[in-house]
């Protein structure tokens, strides 16, 4: 069992499909069977925990089935700290968007939504559980499709627009990936991630796969300038949706960079790491500002999440600074944890306010602030959550949001005081936009008889905000465990990077 | 004396000639099936100068497989001109563009 | 020497926050009487046992306690923690804190007797307290920090307690952005420590901080920074941020949107003086840099006198008291920029004191005008409440520091410190620090006068005639519907007990605390810059002290404006328009608090949301969205070009394979031959 | 001298001439209500063939008739993968023919010559046999274009194909007899040795070129391409679906067959390469952008069609065992796809109703999920999205042209993918996305033959995305000398 459990993980959500689908949208049978198959994903997911040894190998629980032998592809899974972080982040929001979504597609082919979503799920885990290049990227791709199914039947009014910008968008990103992944296979004559990060290669090689990467991953996470995608896809997609959106999906860019561009082009990465650092800080100014006048509750926080994910890159591509010019070893593994954290956090935290955004699109069927006024006096417990998870997304310590950003910009304070500068505006602009949209949206009077008419949440909604409060709480008041669970696959990360591959 | 290139010169020609009564003729398809022969026949002309040239008798063979197929070819060829002037009353080559872009 | 139990100290930190809690969720269900009590037992806990570890470590002979308590995370050799450091500052500062709580806490049942969320209140002041002490009893910048943003959130949720109120909504989100940006620089200085001394604990810090002496940091090319230097003045912005100072100061008055007992825990005794306690606390570093130094001196004399002079043409009572507190926080912040940071920390022990008294007696006289604030319809309340009437009397002589009072030795002994000093713009510190002497005097008395003596200007309509009367029930200003009554006991005991420190507690310890060693190691100054040593040499005792004191120029000062403001608002009423009218430039630029509102609301605010608009309309829908929409555009145009080709006529397909052949073959000729 | 080996090799062919012939005697003498025989009685002979062809699979590639004719595994695989793609499509049409009253036995009868031509091509040992083979499946194909008869469109596609078809096995046979003119030969194996030392190389060129012609006309590569949307638009579904499988395969085998006798090693590989590369180019273009403004689902796959020649083309750049068994592999696994896609249209038309516009398959998801589904896979599947089938086909071309050094190839075959994946999609989002057109029901053909066999095609996309590899190690095995 154990040493099957990452297949487990990843096919058990997917199988739970079929019986989902001829279940049907008559009875809500459909959506138990759903919601046991996520529970036991769920909870199967936590023996990672135990099964996963801080002290031993880099990769763990390790599956390898040879898939193709002519060409060397493997069916080949395995997991480090930071996948089995981000493996326990997929399936807790696994169960929770279920939850969240238990009455709201009711009417609208149940099934099939409970069904995409699981999938979705399956191949989530997959990506991150994924050692040869190969099958990493047909989870990668793969999971683009129950996605673009999701935005497009349950979505928005322009879901169509959008749901098509967003596949199009990343399909462009990721053949440019395949095509730079077929060129480093010819050189390492392997697809296994390991060997590929081992093959030697020039720096002209690596500044031409280094891009293909880029595109892929900077699409995927989404930097400045090819973000667009995602205000419109998190505007147009049903709650569920949005949550997977930005709490998993957008995670996958960053692992793919931590996975693929870090440690296989360590040189390329390094030369053009200031590049990537540029492009991190506009966001954290550039986006700040546009977030700060967004109408529509759902494009603000998107665009807030641009803005995190800018961390995230940030604190990976600092560390080429730390280690190869300062050799500073302890600040490197600062900024990676802090990035790390950062993409855990902003999990929590994105899909928390846009289960809270569901919360009140569910009652009033819109997403425009100016709609909206007052709430904490007809829903004060939803008010309650809505301005701590809003504090969470500010950074405020005490909550997840806190540590990443606080890592990072300590980090890079060691890198170089003008990055930390311009990182550290993100606590006054980032206040400024969640804040102002609390206050237009909480506090106030209540502006109009249909929101006077709101009712506040039920145990239902309850349970999946308290959910994400416990964890997000969690994280920031002890952050240790996580920061161990991740800190061995860091430590040898760093070392990887420090030496060349030319 | 006729030497090979002859041949194969008046072979083109012929070619050629099939060829550009296809796409220059915009008259009726009848035509176009007579172009059709003419490049057969071109063929077959090469075929029989270069199995004379070579002293190899297998070209003659192919040209009456040729020959033969050209035959069916035209069969079916007028079976189609039929059933379209049956169903659209003209064998015109201009008037047959119903289906486009 | 023996060690304080942490569990001691762990109940200190929690009791508060378990009332919170309790209070929080289910005081609902436990109403309004349960969620007073919970939070005053887990305070009243708190406040006790912070007097026992005081009386501990100070007679009890016990020894500086300084433990983590759990990691928070281990990366390399970087350590963060969460731990105590109790030595007698922290100590001093947690009797402080848990004491005017408490006093708020019971100050409070009265003066929200009638309001809602009653219960939502108690849970968010015992909050405040909660996080208070995590900012006091820290051991690390990490969990000071925590405390730094923690108490910020309580203080933003409190000034919007009103909710309803725009103003109010206005005035939490401007003040806890204005805090963010006190923050930004407090963050940076915190990294500044972590890349300079490699660790956020202070022990080590402070122990390693003589290691900062000529290390610089690269800011361009071939242009440094004194390490030292850097860190003081980017922790010091993040003071300027949660204590008010010059130019950061302008969320505080708008902060009295709050409920006057928050005015008076928040927003006068203890977060705003977060920032001086944490300079004090860093004294070993900011020792290192005198330029440093000189930035908070003079960032301090300038709020403690321009800003205490908007006090004076200020009428609503509340927002004369920030404004006094702002030029408070002025004081304390020039203490610390010459280096007497003893007499910054005293000023703040004594201010606490008195200056919460004075809150809570406005907010006793606000309950008494049934929430009017204005003090143009005030006057002659004397006669209807004698105890807050002393008591304020009280606040107001210690708040002008008139000899014996507490308020005098600390502030005295900052004027004469800025007096002695010899830092770089000591001479600008000390003629502020004079000067506002008087300006306090004139803004406390014309307060005094105006609330209590002169004539009524307020009348009693009989509302009986008029049904449902209540808080949200309006009068027309300066109309009340009873004649104004003394406070129920709960206000007045809160006001009694703090009447008492203000007047006596200086006076009992100003020897020991203030010239002498009492802070010990908790406070490092060199000897070179140490004024209150050199002060010391000449101090024989509080009582000496205290006669000096009616000879000094302060004093003069003091009565000078005491003469003052009788004359004006007593005897001849008149007189303050006519000096309106004769200094009108004046009196404008005081009313306009020197337009930093203005600026900012145009410069940041409107100018923010401006350039939002242009981020977004320009960078994101018109150049990179109008490019893709472009060029998937562009392709469709092209398809639907190229779909002509497909004309349908038989010769054209024919052609267009000729064309193919040739193609091929010219091609073929082409490479065949290269 | 005809011996009985040759016969024994020949077997399955002779066989199923035979029983064609059986066959059409048969259905003249059967009542119309009888034609269930026939319909039966061809597929079984389908499936004997099929049998015919693995079971008489020697160990070693073997000639008959003088190495006229070919037996090695290259040619049992696209027999097999023809006669495969012929069942499909009888399968398919029965309930489109019936209702179009168009179930005649020579639509069998014709097919299986088609498919008999197919199988001659594919083993073609010389150029008379890729001569015969093609044109027997042409003619075929002429007729099947042409079988509606009382459709104006679909005689007018026929004309179209025919004049076309017939002026691209002109120049075929114009090149064959250059090349002949400059080798002495005839036969495949012999052309090799023969054309590194011809003595007029210049005339085997030309004749090369023409023959490309010819080869990229079957392929419908542009831009010999301009008869495949007429005829797929005009055409019976049911033809079609053959030509789009079965006769992509047969263009691949006659490609392969000529090719290998001067590609790799050959005189002019350089050129050779440059001028498919030119093809593939032109096709991944065109084809690609023209398919965005269709709003015919068969003229769209038309244009697909088109961009996928181009990739195949991209397989044979790399004139490689490795680049040959990566074309093999995506004519196979287009096939498989083509005959999903077309399988819907058919199972979903109805009499009147062609089911043939993109907006016909509005709502499909609401009125029939399962049908939608299989449409969605066969789309994503052409898409090359993963995990479906057409990825691993289409990364193997990528990674063909980027071993052939032509990293440029691969990008532009990477836009192009991009351009694709949008027409694509779009099928899908009218599928899903779009509500259903009131009044016109959408239920596929009660047919259970249809729908289970349809429904085990489209799921051999999903499981051959697992288990692709067993059909690539065929592939390779088909080539490696």
């Amino acid at each position: 069992m154990s040493n099957h459990l990452l297949s487990l993980l990843i096919w058990l959500p997917m199988a739970g499909a079929v019986p989902v689908l001829i279940a049907g949208s008559r009875s809500s049978l459909s959506r138990w069977i759903g919601l046991l198959v996520a529970i036991v994903t769920f909870v199967a997911s936590l023996f990672l925990l135990t099964g996963y040894d801080t002290n031993g190998p880099v990769m763990q629980l390790v599956e390898v089935h040879p898939w193709i032998e002519s060409l060397h592809i493997n069916y080949a899974l395995g997991v480090d700290g930071i996948s089995v972080a981000l493996i326990l982040l997929t399936t807790f929001v696994g169960v929770l968007v279920l939850i969240g979504a238990w009455d709201v597609i009711k009417d609208d082919k149940p099934h099939q939504y409970v069904a995409a979503m699981l999938v979705l799920e399956g191949l989530l885990i997959g990506v991150f559980c994924a050692t040869d290049a190969l099958l990493f990227y047909v989870f990668f791709e793969a999971m683009l499709i129950p996605m673009f199914i999701l935005i497009g039947i349950w979505g928005g009014p322009r879901r169509v627009y959008a749901t098509l910008k967003f596949f199009i968008y990343t399909f462009l990103g990721s053949i440019f990936m395949l095509v730079g992944l077929i060129y480093l296979y010819q050189q390492a004559g392997s697809f296994d991630m390991a060997t590929m990060a081992a093959t030697p290669l020039t720096m002209s090689q690596q500044s031409w796969l280094f891009f293909a990467f880029l595109i892929a991953f900077a699409i995927k996470i989404p930097m400045v300038p090819v973000h667009t995608w995602l205000p419109d896809a998190h505007v147009e997609a049903p709650t569920g949706g949005s949550v997977v959106l930005a709490a998993v999906m957008l995670k996958v860019g960053g692992y793919g960079f931590l996975r693929f561009s870090l440690p296989m082009l360590p040189d390329a990465s390094a030369h053009y790491a200031w590049l990537v650092i540029v492009l991190s800080l506009i966001p954290i100014i550039y986006i700040g500002y546009v977030a700060l006048v967004q109408e529509d509750m759902k494009k603000l926080v998107a665009y807030s999440s641009i803005a995190h994910m800018g961390f995230v890159t940030l604190g990976l591509f600092i560390v080429f600074i730390l280690v190869r010019e300062l050799g500073n070893y302890d600040a490197a593994k600062l900024a990676l944890q802090g990035s790390m954290v950062q993409m855990m956090s902003h999990g929590f935290v994105s899909g928390a306010m846009f289960s809270c955004i569901g919360v009140m699109y569910d009652r009033l069927h819109t997403r425009q602030i100016k709609d909206y006024g007052g709430l904490v006096n007809v829903m004060p417990w939803f008010a309650l959550f809505m301005v701590f998870f809003a504090m969470a997304n500010i950074g405020l310590p005490g909550t997840s949001g806190f540590v990443g950003e606080f890592m990072v910009i300590l980090a890079s304070f060691s890198a170089n005081p003008w990055i930390a500068l311009v990182a550290a505006f993100t606590l006054v602009i980032g206040a400024g936009y969640t804040l102002w949209l609390v206050k237009r949206v909480v506090w106030g009077d209540v502006t109009s008889d249909k929101v006077a008419a709101m009712k506040d949440i039920n145990g239902r909604e309850a349970f999946v905000l308290g959910a994400f409060a416990v964890v997000v709480l969690g994280i920031g008041i002890w952050p240790e465990p996580l920061v161990h669970l991740m800190g061995g696959s860091i430590n040898h990360l760093v070392h990887q990077l420090a030496i060349s591959k030319i | 004396m006729i030497t090979l290139s002859h041949f194969i010169v008046l072979g083109a020609v012929l070619f050629c000639i099939a060829v550009a009564g296809i796409f220059i003729n915009r008259k009726n398809v009848i035509v176009l099936l007579m172009s059709i022969e003419l490049m057969l026949l071109a063929v077959n002309i090469n075929f029989v100068a270069f199995s004379r040239f070579h002293g190899d008798v297998a070209g003659q063979v192919f040209v009456f497989f040729i020959l033969t197929v050209a035959a069916a070819e035209t069969a079916i060829g007028l079976a189609i001109l039929t059933l379209l002037f049956r169903n659209s009353n003209t064998i015109n080559i201009a008037d047959i563009d119903s289906m486009k872009g | 020497m023996h060690q304080l139990p942490t569990s001691i100290l762990l109940i200190i930190a929690l009791a508060p926050l378990a009332g919170a809690v309790l209070a929080g969720f289910v005081g609902r269900r436990i109403g309004r009487s349960g969620s007073h009590w919970v939070t005053i037992l887990g305070v009243g806990l708190s406040c006790v046992l912070s007097f026992y570890v005081l009386y501990q470590l100070v007679w009890g002979g016990a020894s500086n306690y300084n433990h983590n308590l759990y990691t928070w995370f281990q990366i390399g050799k970087f350590n963060a923690s969460v731990g105590f450091m109790i030595d007698r500052l922290s100590a001093m500062m947690m009797v402080v804190v848990s004491f005017v709580s408490l006093m708020v806490h019971v100050y409070t049942i009265g003066y929200m007797a009638d309001e809602e969320n009653y219960e939502r209140f108690f849970s968010y002041i015992a909050l405040f307290t909660f996080s208070m002490l995590m900012l006091v009893m820290s051991n690390n910048f990490m969990q000071l920090f925590f405390g730094w943003e923690a108490v910020g959130l309580v203080s933003y949720l409190l000034i919007g307690f009103y909710h309803k109120r725009p103003s109010a909504i206005f005035a939490n989100l401007k003040a806890f952005l204005v805090n963010r940006v006190g923050d930004f620089g407090f963050v940076l200085g915190i990294a500044a420590v972590l890349y300079f001394l490699g660790t956020l604990d202070y022990q080590t810090a402070f122990d390693h901080a003589p290691s900062l002496v000529g290390k610089t940091l690269q800011i361009t090319q071939g242009h440094t920074w004194d390490a030292a230097t850097v860190i003081g003045i980017l922790l010091f912005i993040g003071a300027m941020g949660k204590s008010a100072q010059v130019p950061l100061h302008v969320w505080l008055p708008d902060s009295m949107e709050g409920p006057t007992p928050i005015s008076a825990l928040i927003h006068a005794a203890t977060m705003v003086t977060a920032g001086i306690f944490m300079v004090a606390r860093m004294s070993p570093i900011f020792e290192l840099s005198s330029t440093a130094l000189s930035f908070i001196m003079v960032i301090g004399a300038t709020g403690a006198l321009f800003t205490g002079m908007i006090g004076i043409v200020q009428t609503d009572i509340k927002r004369v008291i920030a404004y006094s507190t702002l030029s408070q926080l002025g004081y304390m912040t020039v203490a610390l920029g010459v280096s007497a940071y003893a007499g910054a920390v005293y000023h703040l022990m004594t201010h606490a004191f008195f200056k919460a008294l004075l809150f809570l007696g406005a907010g006793s006289v606000i309950i008494a005008m049934h929430h009017e604030q204005d003090m143009r319809h005030m006057g002659g309340l004397r006669k209807y409440m004698p105890i807050t009437y002393i008591t304020m009397w009280v606040g107001s002589l210690a708040l002008c520091g008139v000899p014996f009072f507490s308020g005098y030795y600390s502030k005295d002994a900052i004027i004469e410190a800025a007096g002695e000093a010899h830092r770089w713009g000591a001479g600008y510190a000390y003629f502020c620090v004079l000067f506002g002497a008087l300006v306090t005097a004139l803004y406390t008395f014309r307060l005094m006068h105006m609330t209590f003596h002169g004539k009524e200007r307020f009348k009693v309509v009989d509302s009986h005639a008029q049904e449902g009367h209540g808080k949200d029930h309006h009068h027309k200003p300066g109309e009340l519907a009873h004649p104004p009554k003394e406070s129920p006991w709960v206000v007045t005991i809160p006001l009694i007990m703090l009447a008492i420190p203000s007047l006596l507690i200086g006076y009992f310890t100003v020897g020991p605390m203030l010239y002498g060693t009492w802070f010990g190691k908790a406070i490092h100054v060199q000897q070179a810059h140490n004024v209150l040593a050199e002060m010391a040499t000449h101090y024989h005792g509080a009582f000496s002290k205290g006669l000096e004191g009616f000879a000094g120029w302060p004093f003069a000062l003091v009565v000078l404006g005491f003469v003052i403001t009788t004359y004006v608002y007593i005897f001849n009423p008149s007189m303050a328009d006519r000096i309106k009218r004769v200094l009108k430039p004046v009196y404008i630029v005081l009313d306009r608090k020197f337009w930093f509102d203005e600026v900012y609301q145009a410069v940041f605010a409107r100018g923010g949301v401006k350039l939002g608009r242009l981020f977004w309309k320009a960078g994101d829908t018109a150049m990179i969205d109008g490019a893709i929409d472009g060029s998937t555009g562009l392709v469709q145009r092209l398809a639907s070009r190229m779909r002509r080709l497909q004309s349908g006529f038989l010769y054209h397909y024919a052609f267009a394979m000729i064309l193919g052949l040739i193609l091929l073959l010219g091609g073929f000729w082409w490479f065949g031959h290269v | 001298m005809l011996s009985w080996n040759d016969i024994l090799v020949l077997l399955p062919e002779i066989y199923l001439v035979a029983a064609v012939c059986v066959l059409l005697l048969m259905d003249a003498f059967i009542k119309p209500d009888q034609r269930n025989a026939t319909h039966w009685l061809a597929i079984i002979v389908t499936v004997v063939t099929g049998w015919l062809v693995v079971s008489g699979q020697p160990a070693v590639p073997v000639t008959a008739f003088d190495g006229m004719f070919v037996r090695d595994r290259a040619a049992e695989i696209l027999q097999l993968f023809a006669l495969l793609s012929v069942f499909l499509v009888f399968v398919y049409s029965r309930p489109y023919l019936k209702d179009r009253n168009l179930w005649h036995g020579e639509f069998y009868v014709l097919t299986l010559f088609a498919v008999l031509g197919v199988m001659f091509l594919v083993s073609a040992g010389s150029l008379v046999t890729v001569y015969l083979g093609l044109e027997l499946l042409t003619l075929s194909s002429y007729a099947l274009v042409a079988f509606n008869r009382d459709s104006r469109v679909s005689s007018e596609a026929a004309i179209k194909y025919f004049v076309l078809g017939a002026l691209a096995s002109g120049s075929l046979l114009y090149g064959m007899s250059m090349v002949y003119g400059a080798t002495g030969t005839l036969d495949l194996a012999q052309l090799h040795a023969a054309a590194l030392h011809a003595d007029m190389p210049n005339l085997l060129r030309f004749g090369l070129i023409f023959m490309i012609v010819g080869i990229a006309f079957k392929l419908g590569a542009a831009p010999f391409h301009m008869w495949l949307p007429d005829v797929y638009e005009g055409a019976p579904t049911a033809t079609v679906t053959f030509i789009a499988s079965a006769s992509k395969l047969a263009a691949f085998g006659m490609a392969y067959r000529l090719l290998s006798a001067f590609g790799p090693g050959g005189p002019i590989l350089h050129q050779w390469q440059l001028m498919f590369a030119v093809l593939a180019v032109l096709s991944l273009v065109i084809g690609n952008l023209v398919a965005i403004v269709q709003t015919n689902l068969k003229r769209m796959l038309a244009y697909s069609t088109i961009a996928h020649m181009g990739y195949l083309l991209l397989g044979l750049v790399n004139a490689t065992p490795a680049g040959y068994a990566a074309a093999l592999f995506y004519a196979i696994s287009y096939a498989l796809m083509s005959t999903v896609a077309f399988g819907v249209i058919l199972a979903m038309a109805r009499a009147g109703f062609e089911c043939d516009n993109i907006d016909d398959f509005k709502g499909l998801n609401q009125r029939s999920p399962w049908m939608a589904f299989l449409m969605m896979l066969a789309m994503v599947s052409l898409a090359g999205v993963p995990p479906l089938f057409g990825f691993f086909a289409k990364y193997l071309i990528l990674k063909a042209a980027i071993d052939a050094g032509m990293m440029w190839l691969a990008i532009v075959a990477a836009i192009a993918a991009i351009v694709g994946l949008y027409y694509y999609l779009r099928v899908v989002k009218v599928m899903y996305f779009d509500a259903p057109v009131e009044g016109q029901e959408l239920k596929p053909q009660p047919d259970l033959p249809l729908r289970w066999v349809l429904s085990i095609n489209a799921l051999a996309l999903l499981v051959l995305s697992v288990y692709w590899g067993p059909l690539l190690g065929w592939c390779q095995m088909a080539f490696a000398g």
